[in-house]
């Protein structure tokens, strides 16, 4: 009897569970945040739609008791693999005293969480590539065997930081994995305003790195991918470029109105490919949950969200003298 | 004439030059189909096509960068930066480049590029789409920096930047994007870069000031009439190269002096006004010279009772004024 | 004690704290094999090996956020650029992020990067090689900026810099680096961060200053002596943010107050440094603050009488200093 | 007969000898800076040495009535071959008010010249890739058929800028030419502690344009290789990476010791494959010019460079009121 995918790969059927509930509640977390901000309950929501699969099976390739990521705002997938929680997530979506990623002082999808290994992110574009590669050049002094996983737009990738970054992790061999969630879009400008290249991999060779380009939604293929980066990177071969080819299924935020600039039936299109649909057709016919346990899971997850909400919209702010707090360390305050 | 915001003044200054002048185009990112992300470029694609009104990478560096290659050819590019936040990765190409390219080259080459940037708080931008960044080029000879209260100045001060023959960081106020309307003539009008404005004659306080802050200021004042206290309000509207005799006169007149910014207070631009006034005006003051500013912290924050505290509003303004109405 | 020239003092700051500190490793272009253009690193690469003292490809914004990556990560990378004008590359990574780590992270993340970079003229290195360029971050908290103005200060601020729990800017004046030296202890010491310091003690004007400019004050107050013009000198010696207490005990002292910078004038640390005693001091005051500062041009030419036209000299402080105790 | 190469390039035997003399000119310059250095008239020179080839090469391809160049510190002979005069490069060394770069203000290397056609450069590397880029994209919205051709060291290409431009310039389809000089140096960091890609032409591949890499020695290679993308560019086919490589014979500068970070062989070996002497060869073999006409040619170029360096020499500087002009365009003066 022939192996199947993910069994080839290693993977249980417990993982292709796990893997499946993250993406799920991922989706459903976000899903839940739009509605909020449709009910004027949160200002600002950035999504993750259509990119879970790419992101949750990414992140499970990594050692994620150890390894260290620098997550772009579209994360949800990453960081709810990476152990931030439901209401952690809707703490910050709250901006609330309690959320883990900046006390309610930077705006939803801004993550970091250092018990988790998650650098801190802010809102300009792409220079969180960098800092993964200091993480890799740390790693590699300390001789830790410690990967650094990065992720960014597509658009993103365009700007100098990726370059300057790549470059160097290249010259200096150090175990980091680029990922670029390509979702076709940068807010309004389509891929080919963005890039004249093929593949957003094509990239790598002028590094002097392996470069490959992968079906961001299908997570066992991304998993592979990145999985083979990790061993390079364990032995010391060095970075990885790895292309995940998705759809941004929402607008770009809350703020935008994506009707203006892409058809429907585009999106209409990239809808029949959702990865999360397929992966869930994954499961079912390889038998690794029956429908109503699936059910369930939806059941659970829609519990975890209310309890989450409920918390967090119940959950005081920082006070409005904590603004002084932690501008150094030295001090409390700079007052 | 018509009652404009603050953002239809810029869309119709945009669109004016656009006609007016061949060379003039506009770069940027999602500046094209989209419009912009606030709507700044409404309407200027179907009006002149994808080849002058361009969406770029994302990639600052270069649309400043391929702004000045193309103003240095003869062209009259207007950058959009999308937030003022974002102009950061573009530092390099505006003081390195657009600053230095007449003076380095003897008045051979010049670089006429407007950059336009959204800035400011009190929109629930968090701490990267909030920021006033005008202190980081203010000590740039060859730039100049323009950042209008008003939907006349906005669109007067825009085709005048557009024109003018060096370099240009035009900041526009988020804030006041929506909520500011006036009248604003229909005509072909600019107004002097360079050259600050009294928007409001005073004889008990001198409140200098730029950006939103001044529609703040003229409300504060509005309310302190009624306890007599008279306020005189200068508008810097160009903040880099500051107009010097016009703070000079300003300061003189009442002897007592607030300045206000939106920006942290260390270093920003009132520091440079505050230096002036000491530097000429000081046996003309009759208070110590007030600042009112932001908190030195790194940025606003999003929580809103945090935002509320790091932004400057009218109540804090009229407490200030009228503190030193009473010194 | 030995007798150490400005940079001697910098590359034993260094090697102290890389003897110190495992965790303490320089980055930057050229400061391998080829210690440094200025040689700042000479020795180290022979000391400490390439995995400490790396040679990286030539991209600024690289070197300042691997730096910050491996600031957040836990160590204490000593990051170079090969000269400040060449620091607005990475001008992004330093505000938007190493600035902004702690706070935006509500104290999760710490990026305790130093950065160092030459500056400053007089040494024939024209526009780009020539500029101060502290003013272009001094406005952002979260962030702290040292220029010392001697080898004993370099050493010890430099070896708090790198111990430092935030990130440093680091600017040392290349023109010092070979033409100023002193005794400096051989002992392990730091400096405080965010102190001035008194150089001389004077009764009759103040004069408040940092970096090369302390040195020919120093110089032109020692001529003013014999006039019996007594002057009070304090060297910020922290830009930013800046020592509030000591600029106002100083302003105070004479009443008289002379500020200077190699900068050029309008937007440079010294209109703030007005700004606070102004605000703070203004009845001790019996004169208009003064300033000296390079003149508003872009940057300094390099044909040698345009250098010297712009560059501070201890007569021009001289005759400043003059003008000023005769009011 | 089989056509010699200059020949299969439709390049005549005339051509060819101004080529040489170009080339011959560029060095001769370079090499009398030097002098004036080291003898304390001057105190600053960066040099073209080892790259003369492929300047001049390149410069013969563009059409120089009407194409333009953003030229970097090295380009003697790129400047000399769009016509600036040996005069003024020894006015700009001597930093005199009637250097046409920059009336003495700027260090020498610092070129521009409106009235060829070259942008102004500045010390911080790689900023004039975008410029070029925004000549190019002005060229296209004006319908004008102009090349837009531009510069940098191998070090440099791994800024931001290079990659930013590089991109903007290939997703717009522009008339540009990035030319990369890989002298295998960056002051003191080899080419491998750079880049980790094999050829820096391998960059291009990531932009979707196309990369060639091509003996910088050879002048007549990269006239061949800038030729086709010039032609490229005229036809609306968009922007061309080319990398010529060959080796910086001097020092960084007059300011560095190359003895501490190579070997002397190296140097040594590199000058046996100087592109000066293998192409001096070339018109030697060819029969182009005779070793008397090349004897004259030297001497030529001789009294023409003392000639350059006594103007230079004795014209004066710019006046030190003069630092105020220039500053803005509207008063002559900000004081
Ligand atoms: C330096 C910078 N410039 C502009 C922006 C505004 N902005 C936010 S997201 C975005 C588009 C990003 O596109 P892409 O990299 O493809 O990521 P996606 O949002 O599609 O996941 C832009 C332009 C920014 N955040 N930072
Ligand atoms: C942004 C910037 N950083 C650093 C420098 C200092 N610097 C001048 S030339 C140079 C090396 C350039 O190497 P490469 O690009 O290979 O050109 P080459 O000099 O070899 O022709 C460096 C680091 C600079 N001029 N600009
Ligand atoms: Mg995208
Ligand atoms: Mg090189």
């Amino acid at each position: 009897m022939s192996l199947s995918k993910h069994q080839q790969l290693g993977l249980s059927d417990q993982n292709i569970l796990e893997m499946y509930r993250t993406m799920l509640l991922a989706r459903r977390i976000d899903e839940r945040m739009w509605l909020l901000n449709r009910s004027g309950k949160i200002p600002f929501v950035v999504s993750c739609q259509g990119q879970e699969a790419q992101q949750v099976g990414a992140s499970y390739a990594l050692d994620r008791t150890k390894d260290y990521a620098a997550p772009y705002y579209r994360d949800v997938g990453v960081v709810l693999s990476l152990g931030m929680t439901a209401r952690e997530l809707m703490l910050q979506a709250y901006a609330k005293a309690e959320d883990p990623n900046s006390g309610g002082r930077q705006m939803p999808g801004h993550y970091g969480q250092k018990k988790n290994r998650m650098l801190t992110g802010s809102s300009p574009v792409t220079t969180q590539v960098p800092h993964a590669v200091g993480v890799g050049l740390a790693a590699k002094m300390e001789k830790k065997d410690i990967v650094s996983f990065v992720t960014l737009g597509e658009g993103s990738s365009n700007q100098g930081d990726f370059h300057e970054g790549a470059n160097f992790a290249a010259v200096h061999k150090l175990p980091v994995i680029f990922m670029v969630e390509n979702n076709q879009y940068a807010i309004s400008v389509p891929l080919n305003k963005q890039v004249a290249c093929e593949k957003i991999s094509d990239r790598a060779i002028g590094y002097g790195m392996p470069g490959v380009t992968v079906d961001g939604n299908d997570p066992l293929a991304v998993y592979e991918a990145v999985k083979q980066a990790v061993d390079r990177a364990r032995t010391g071969e060095g970075p990885t470029l790895i292309e995940a080819v998705s759809y941004r299924l929402t607008p770009h935020s809350s703020d935008d109105d994506d009707r203006s600039y892409r058809e429907r039936e585009e999106v209409e299109q990239a809808k029949q490919k959702d990865g999360l649909l397929t992966f869930k057709s994954y499961v079912q016919d390889q038998e690794i949950a029956t429908n109503s346990e699936l059910e369930q899971m939806e059941q659970e997850i829609r519990e975890i969200i209310d309890e989450a909400t409920a918390y967090a919209e119940n959950a005081p702010y920082a006070k409005p003298e904590s603004i002084y707090d932690f501008v150094y360390g030295n001090e409390g305050s700079t007052r | 004439m018509p009652v404009l915001s603050y953002i239809q003044a810029i869309t119709k200054a945009l669109q004016e030059e656009m006609e007016r002048d061949e060379k003039v185009f506009v770069l940027g990112e999602d500046v094209g189909v989209r419009g912009g992300v606030f709507r700044a470029t409404d309407g200027l694609y179907e009006q002149f096509g994808e080849t002058r009104v361009i969406d770029t990478p994302l990639a600052e560096s270069a649309i400043a960068g391929v702004g000045i290659g193309a103003a240095m050819y003869g062209m009259r590019p207007v950058a959009e930066m999308q937030f003022a936040d974002f102009i950061l990765p573009a530092v390099n190409q505006i003081i390195s480049e657009a600053a230095k390219i007449r003076y380095r080259s003897n008045n051979d080459w010049t670089a006429p590029i407007t950059i336009r940037a959204p800035y400011g708080g009190g929109v629930h931008g968090a701490l990267y789409h909030s920021q006033s960044i005008e202190a980081i080029f203010a000590n740039q000879p060859g730039l100049k920096i323009v950042m209008p209260s008003s939907p006349y100045d906005a669109k007067g001060l825009l085709k005048a930047a557009i024109r003018d023959e060096d370099p240009v960081l035009f900041l526009e106020h988020k804030r006041a994007y929506r909520s500011i309307k006036e009248e604003v003539p229909d005509t072909d009008y600019t107004l002097p870069i360079g050259k600050a404005e009294v928007k409001r004659d005073g004889a008990d306080i001198t409140v200098i000031t730029y950006g939103l802050c001044v529609q703040f200021a003229l409300q504060a004042a509005e309310k302190l009439e009624k306890e007599d206290i008279d306020v005189h309000i200068l508008d810097l509207r160009t903040v880099y190269p500051l107009d010097q005799e016009a703070i000079k006169e300003a300061a003189s007149k009442t002897g007592k002096v607030l300045l206000i910014t939106e920006d942290n207070k260390e270093g920003s631009i009132i520091g440079e006004v505050a230096a002036i006034i000491s530097e000429h005006c000081l046996f003309d003051l009759d208070a110590p010279i007030k600042r009112l500013a932001g908190p030195d912290v790194p940025a606003m924050p999003y929580a809103p009772p945090l935002e509320k505290e790091f932004m400057i509003n009218p109540d804090k303004i009229e407490a200030a004024m009228r503190e030193l109405a009473e010194f």
